[in-house]
């Protein structure tokens, strides 16, 4: 019962939270001054988002983005854990890949693209390894923080019992970097739907990226903006469930944190 | 009609800033010309490159943000069927710019060739898209009669390094690119099949109607720019390198020639003046594609009154 | 371990522990020697900061020595060894485990099935009286509360050897005596060798076969004292004159 | 002299880095079959480099994407920790504003770029604000998870000294969030500068973005290299210097780690 | 709290606490009612988890008690106050700070010069023995090391009432006999009133003047004990025959 009514109040806060937005929304489109070309008004986004359900063009273009993002997220996560976990661990190691993993974050897209095409083809492949590599950071930095936030004094019980390594990072190092962990993913998992996106700006003919660019070509700014929701509902999503994760996992931390 | 002042600027310049739909490039050279000649300033303007994307420049000029944009004429009949209240006053290209290159080796001569080739083009949008379906339409193929590939603006590599077979791009630009660096190559142009409405200045209902003196000379200044360009093309490629950062350190013989392409495309009898059929064609063709669901009144999309 | 032959069971030899850093640094063990027999029961008391935890850091493997060498079972220590349990000062606790998934941690580690373990979990966890506190969460708990549930976890694997740094330093006097007479019939009827820290000179004199006086800085083996009490020793003990005695002793020593 | 040695292997483990960087590239380009229009060999980008460091304008750009990547900064961390704070402290703030900051995370900036052509107009400002806005949610993060991770009884020892809020803030919160924030002061550092780059890639005359788009329009690849390796110096600066702060403010936590 | 009237400085009427969560609900004090006089030296005894350091966060302002209510110097308590000392049971030191920088944290919170403030750091770095240590991070520090520095930390501001939560657990003996002595000094000549926590029945009758008795679950008061031994006491009043009654007293109470 109690949780149950936590559940109805959390979602009364997202429902009084869109409502605002919402709200906001119809005042600003009403008493400014940007034509609707620029800045439709909700009803109009309504319309627009009513036909692009109705031909199933949304649910086509917002499918093919999703499965980009998971791909991308699910290869991004595994790239940053592993690499994380062995820049925790070895100085060395830390020193000589530092340079070229953040240079590999400030290396525009675009500057790439042509590479991405050519090696990648112009499939899905390239947006996939741009979600990736955008998530990849992030959760890389956090697993970083979060090892590094171990307590020496449980490393030593772990040795006393003879945990050897596999049980060392399961039942010691996973549960206690968690917490900064999630933060990381939380990051990365809103970023790999931006990354996958931009993906799809470079070039694509699906996707909502490329339902943005198709708004913008046709000076469509409705569905421009029904495209956007969509993307934004997707991190919503992710992020949604992350911290569904993180309610999950955390609970110990959060009897302690309220 | 209106007179250059004759000496010089009197009042207060007029400052426009003007949306060019890519970066610099040596193909404004009339543009840069202009100024440098100081024909905007004779017309009592003051002008700014602004270098943003082009469909910002649509949509600002549609707003009343801004006067005036450079804009491929797809983007007229479009933006109109869309409520933005634009209007296209002056013709800078007759012809059609998009063209399909390919290696010779692939043997593609006519459009019919294509049929089940791979086709690279940065997506389905934009002006490569109607010139494509455009050329399509017009010898009977559909869309589905070739690999069509959206590769962002990567076309002169992905051809390079034949990830693909055939690319759709501006005639002046990427075959010259491809060219020099030595490959062959064979040109289908949309505008040898038909007639399209191209590149050109367009500014909305309201400056036309409150000041239409201004898009006077606004259009004066560039046409005389651009005639001067077509009179004196070495001579407004040398305006370029003020504009275009790190233009001496490219290939200049490249970089002439994509100027001489672009010229080609000009329209230049007269000056500024766009054929009504051209219209109709694209209408028709994006009407076709599906890029406008409904018919839009032509005669308010554009006029001619600026042409000399 | 179980090799029955008559060489003590841990052998100290000379040892020296040194901290160093940018400080510079602090010699906190110097030249320590002794040896434990099989089923001795060792006191170790010495003044905050004299270097007792960092003995039991070493024997338990966790610590390398700066010089000289600890020998357990024959066999140089350079790493935990099976059979060895050790409490340590902290309670050490993962706070996301229950105090039942902390207890059985060490079985987990070792495979044991879980039915298995929540068995011998749910004996000890009577033990040390913590009986219908089995879901909490460490942070819950009070400070007597987690320690006792760190003993109950060095029991669980009925390690031979015990390595006890002050596990009943936030205990009450009585749970305290209530936990050493605990302590002491496990050592009996499992027939275990105990090393524990103290800083209670009466406990030590109370519970252990032997105490080691440590003195500070650098700490050094004072005094190697033989405690000649009978067993079972009664609560009377302490009013005895030779409990006195050692005692005093034990006090000048560390003084 | 100990610092000293540090300084010198750290340095050492740079170069070595860098040039196995540089061996990895030549081969690539001597072997593949990648024309150098695409992909340069690393003498052309020198060569490339020395002219526009030569005619100054190089350092124009670079110069005003720091400037750029700065004020984002700035901008994106003020916001980040002030927003952060009281999304650590209070529930309802955080229910309320949750779904707004993440959605504002996933709007494509191209989306939304005529809005930001038309209120900070073509200059710096919408650069800046990519910058700050794509800095903004990693730090955000990180500082709720930073301040959540403070241990419950030393808010208790701070209540029971009297401490105001401002004294809690300074003496506890800040020096105990300190290592996970930095966490994420790392990540947007690194973003701040693909913030800016971003920016200058939809609309600008200047900048190292811009460089990279008139290299690519005169497909001077080696120039779009050199903007690149420009962009990624910065990036690495930026990094570098957080690692610094890093380096002297948590030297307590270092020492654990070790 | 220096207004000399003759009501008593804290009255603690029909105190109650209890902790509810998900798991149901859990009653750690119930009923609990005493006062404290002026300058009188007040122990607490009790097994653990019976609610002493529930108490000490009561009395500290830091809990809110469930029932019943807590009056110090005429006002209830409801947040901290100044002129009270606390040490915790953990010694809840802050991992960046040195040993001189977490001692003088709460005169940096008044705002006392820095000068000042390590001028009378450094008296009580000597008190508890940790000259030298000054600029050590408390990591590198042993367990009876840390505990010194919060009570050094909880004296610095020279409170009227100091509240210690098992304030010498961690030390060894003679350190507690000593920091004893040192606490009874202070108590007496800076006329302090001081309520502490210990789990070692002959301490809290060898230093309180009253020693209250806390049965567990729920933590009631079982015994409220004067102790009238004469001051000052010397260590062999531990073995005289009131000092073994009250001590008898309080292990029966607390059984
Ligand atoms: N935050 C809390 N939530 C739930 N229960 C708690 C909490 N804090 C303490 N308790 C419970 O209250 C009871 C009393 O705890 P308290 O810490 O006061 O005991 P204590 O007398 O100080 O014990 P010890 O001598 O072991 O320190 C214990 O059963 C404990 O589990
Ligand atoms: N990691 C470390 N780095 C530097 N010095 C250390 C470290 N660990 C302990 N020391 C120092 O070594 C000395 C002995 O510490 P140790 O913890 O062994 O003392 P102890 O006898 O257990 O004291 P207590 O009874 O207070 O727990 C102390 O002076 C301490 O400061
Ligand atoms: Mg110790
Ligand atoms: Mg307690």
């Amino acid at each position: 019962m109690k949780d149950f009514g936590v559940g109805i109040r959390k979602i009364g806060f997202l429902v009084l939270s869109i409502l605002a937005g919402l709200f906001l929304w119809q005042m600003f489109t009403t008493f400014s001054q940007i034509p609707s070309f620029i800045f439709p008004k909700p009803i109009e986004v309504w319309d627009r988002l009513i036909i692009v359900l109705q031909d199933g063009s949304l649910m086509k273009h917002a499918l093919i983005t999703l499965q980009e993002v998971l791909f991308g997220l699910m290869l991004g996560l595994s790239a940053a854990i592993i690499t994380g976990y062995f820049l925790a661990k070895s100085r060395i190691v830390e020193r000589v890949l530092s340079p070229y993993i953040v240079a590999s974050q400030s290396i525009p897209i675009v500057a790439i693209a042509p590479l991405l095409v050519i090696w990648l083809g112009p499939g899905i492949f390239s947006k996939i390894l741009t979600s990736a590599l955008i998530v990849f950071f992030p959760v890389l930095v956090n697993t970083v923080v979060g090892l590094k936030s171990v307590p020496r004094e449980l490393y030593d019980l772990m040795r006393s019992l003879q945990a050897n390594t596999w049980q060392r990072i399961i039942k010691l190092e996973i549960p206690a970097a968690m917490p900064v962990f999630l933060g990381g993913l939380r990051i990365g998992a809103t970023l790999s739907v931006i990354g996958a996106v931009v993906g799809e700006f470079v070039g694509a003919d699906k996707g909502l990226g490329f339902l943005v660019n198709v708004g913008r070509g046709l000076y469509d700014t409705a569905l421009v903006f029904v495209a956007v929701f969509t993307i934004v509902l997707l991190s919503l999503g992710l992020y949604g469930s992350v911290i569904f994760i993180e309610n999950r996992l955390l609970s110990w931390q959060k009897r302690n944190g309220d | 009609s209106i007179q250059p002042a004759n000496d010089g600027p009197t009042g207060e310049l007029t400052h426009i800033r003007l949306p060019m739909g890519y970066i610099p490039n040596v193909q404004y050279a009339p543009f840069y010309a202009a100024v440098e000649k100081g024909f905007f300033e004779e017309y009592g303007i003051e002008l700014e490159f602004d270098y943003s994307y082009e469909t910002d420049g649509v949509a600002l000029v549609g707003a009343n943000e801004l006067q005036f944009s450079l804009v491929s004429g797809e983007q007229v009949p479009i933006a109109r069927a869309q409520g933005l209240p634009i209007v296209y006053v002056m013709a800078w290209y007759e012809k059609y710019p998009v063209a399909l290159v390919s290696k010779t080796e692939q043997n593609v001569k006519t459009p019919q060739d294509l049929a089940g080739k791979r086709v690279a083009l940065p997506g389905p949008f934009g002006a490569n898209y109607v010139g494509l379906r455009a050329l399509l339409g017009e010898v009977g193929l559909q869309e589905s009669d070739i690999i069509m590939e959206s590769v962002g603006f990567n076309q002169v590599e992905v051809l390079a390094t034949d990830t693909t077979e055939v690319i759709v791009g501006y005639s002046a630009n990427e075959p010259i690119q491809l060219k020099a660096q030595g490959y062959d190559l064979d040109l289908i142009l949309v505008s040898d099949y038909l007639d399209l409405v191209s590149n050109g200045i367009i500014t909305n209902e309201k400056t036309l109607a409150e000041d239409p003196e201004l898009v006077e000379r606004f259009v004066s200044a560039a046409l005389k720019g651009i005639q001067f360009a077509v009179e004196n093309p070495e001579e407004a490629f040398q305006f370029c390198f003020k504009y275009i950062e790190g233009l001496e350190d490219a290939d200049q013989d490249v970089q002439f020639e994509v100027l001489q392409a672009s010229m080609e495309l000009y329209q230049t009898d007269p000056y500024g003046y766009s054929h009504p059929e051209a219209w109709e064609n694209m209408q028709g063709v994006l009407l076709q594609m599906g890029l406008m669901k409904k018919e839009i009144d032509l005669e308010e999309a554009y006029t001619n009154e600026f042409s000399q | 371990m179980n090799s029955a032959n008559n060489h003590p069971l841990l052998e100290v030899k000379d040892l020296g522990v040194t901290f160093t850093d940018d400080k510079g640094s602090l010699q906190a063990l110097n030249q320590i020697s002794f040896s434990v027999d099989r089923e001795q029961f060792i006191c170790v008391v010495g003044p905050s900061g004299s270097g007792k935890s960092t003995l039991i850091r070493v024997l338990a493997g966790l610590l390398a020595p700066t010089s000289g060498e600890v020998v357990l079972d024959g066999i140089p220590i350079n790493e935990p060894r099976q059979g060895v349990g050790i409490v340590f000062q902290k309670a050490n606790l993962m706070p996301w485990r229950s105090v039942l998934r902390n207890i059985t941690l060490p079985l987990e580690i070792n495979h044991v099935p879980q039915n298995e373990a929540n068995e011998r979990a749910s004996e000890l966890i009577e033990l040390v009286g913590l009986t219908g506190f089995e879901d909490w969460l460490p942070h819950d708990l009070s400070g007597g509360m987690l320690q006792r549930v760190a003993i109950a976890r060095s029991l669980i694997q009925d390690p031979d050897l015990l390595l006890l740094d002050e596990p009943f330093g936030a205990l009450d006097a009585l749970t305290r005596e209530k936990m050493g007479a605990e302590l002491l019939r496990i050592w009996r009827v499992r027939k275990k060798t105990v090393i524990m820290i103290t800083h209670d000179i009466s406990e030590a004199v109370f519970l252990a076969d032997r105490v080691l006086a440590i003195s500070p800085q650098p700490g050094n083996l004072r005094l190697d004292l033989e405690i000649n009490l009978e067993r079972p020793r009664q609560e009377d003990d302490r009013f005895s004159p030779e409990f006195v005695v050692y005692t005093q002793q034990l006090r000048d020593a560390i003084r």
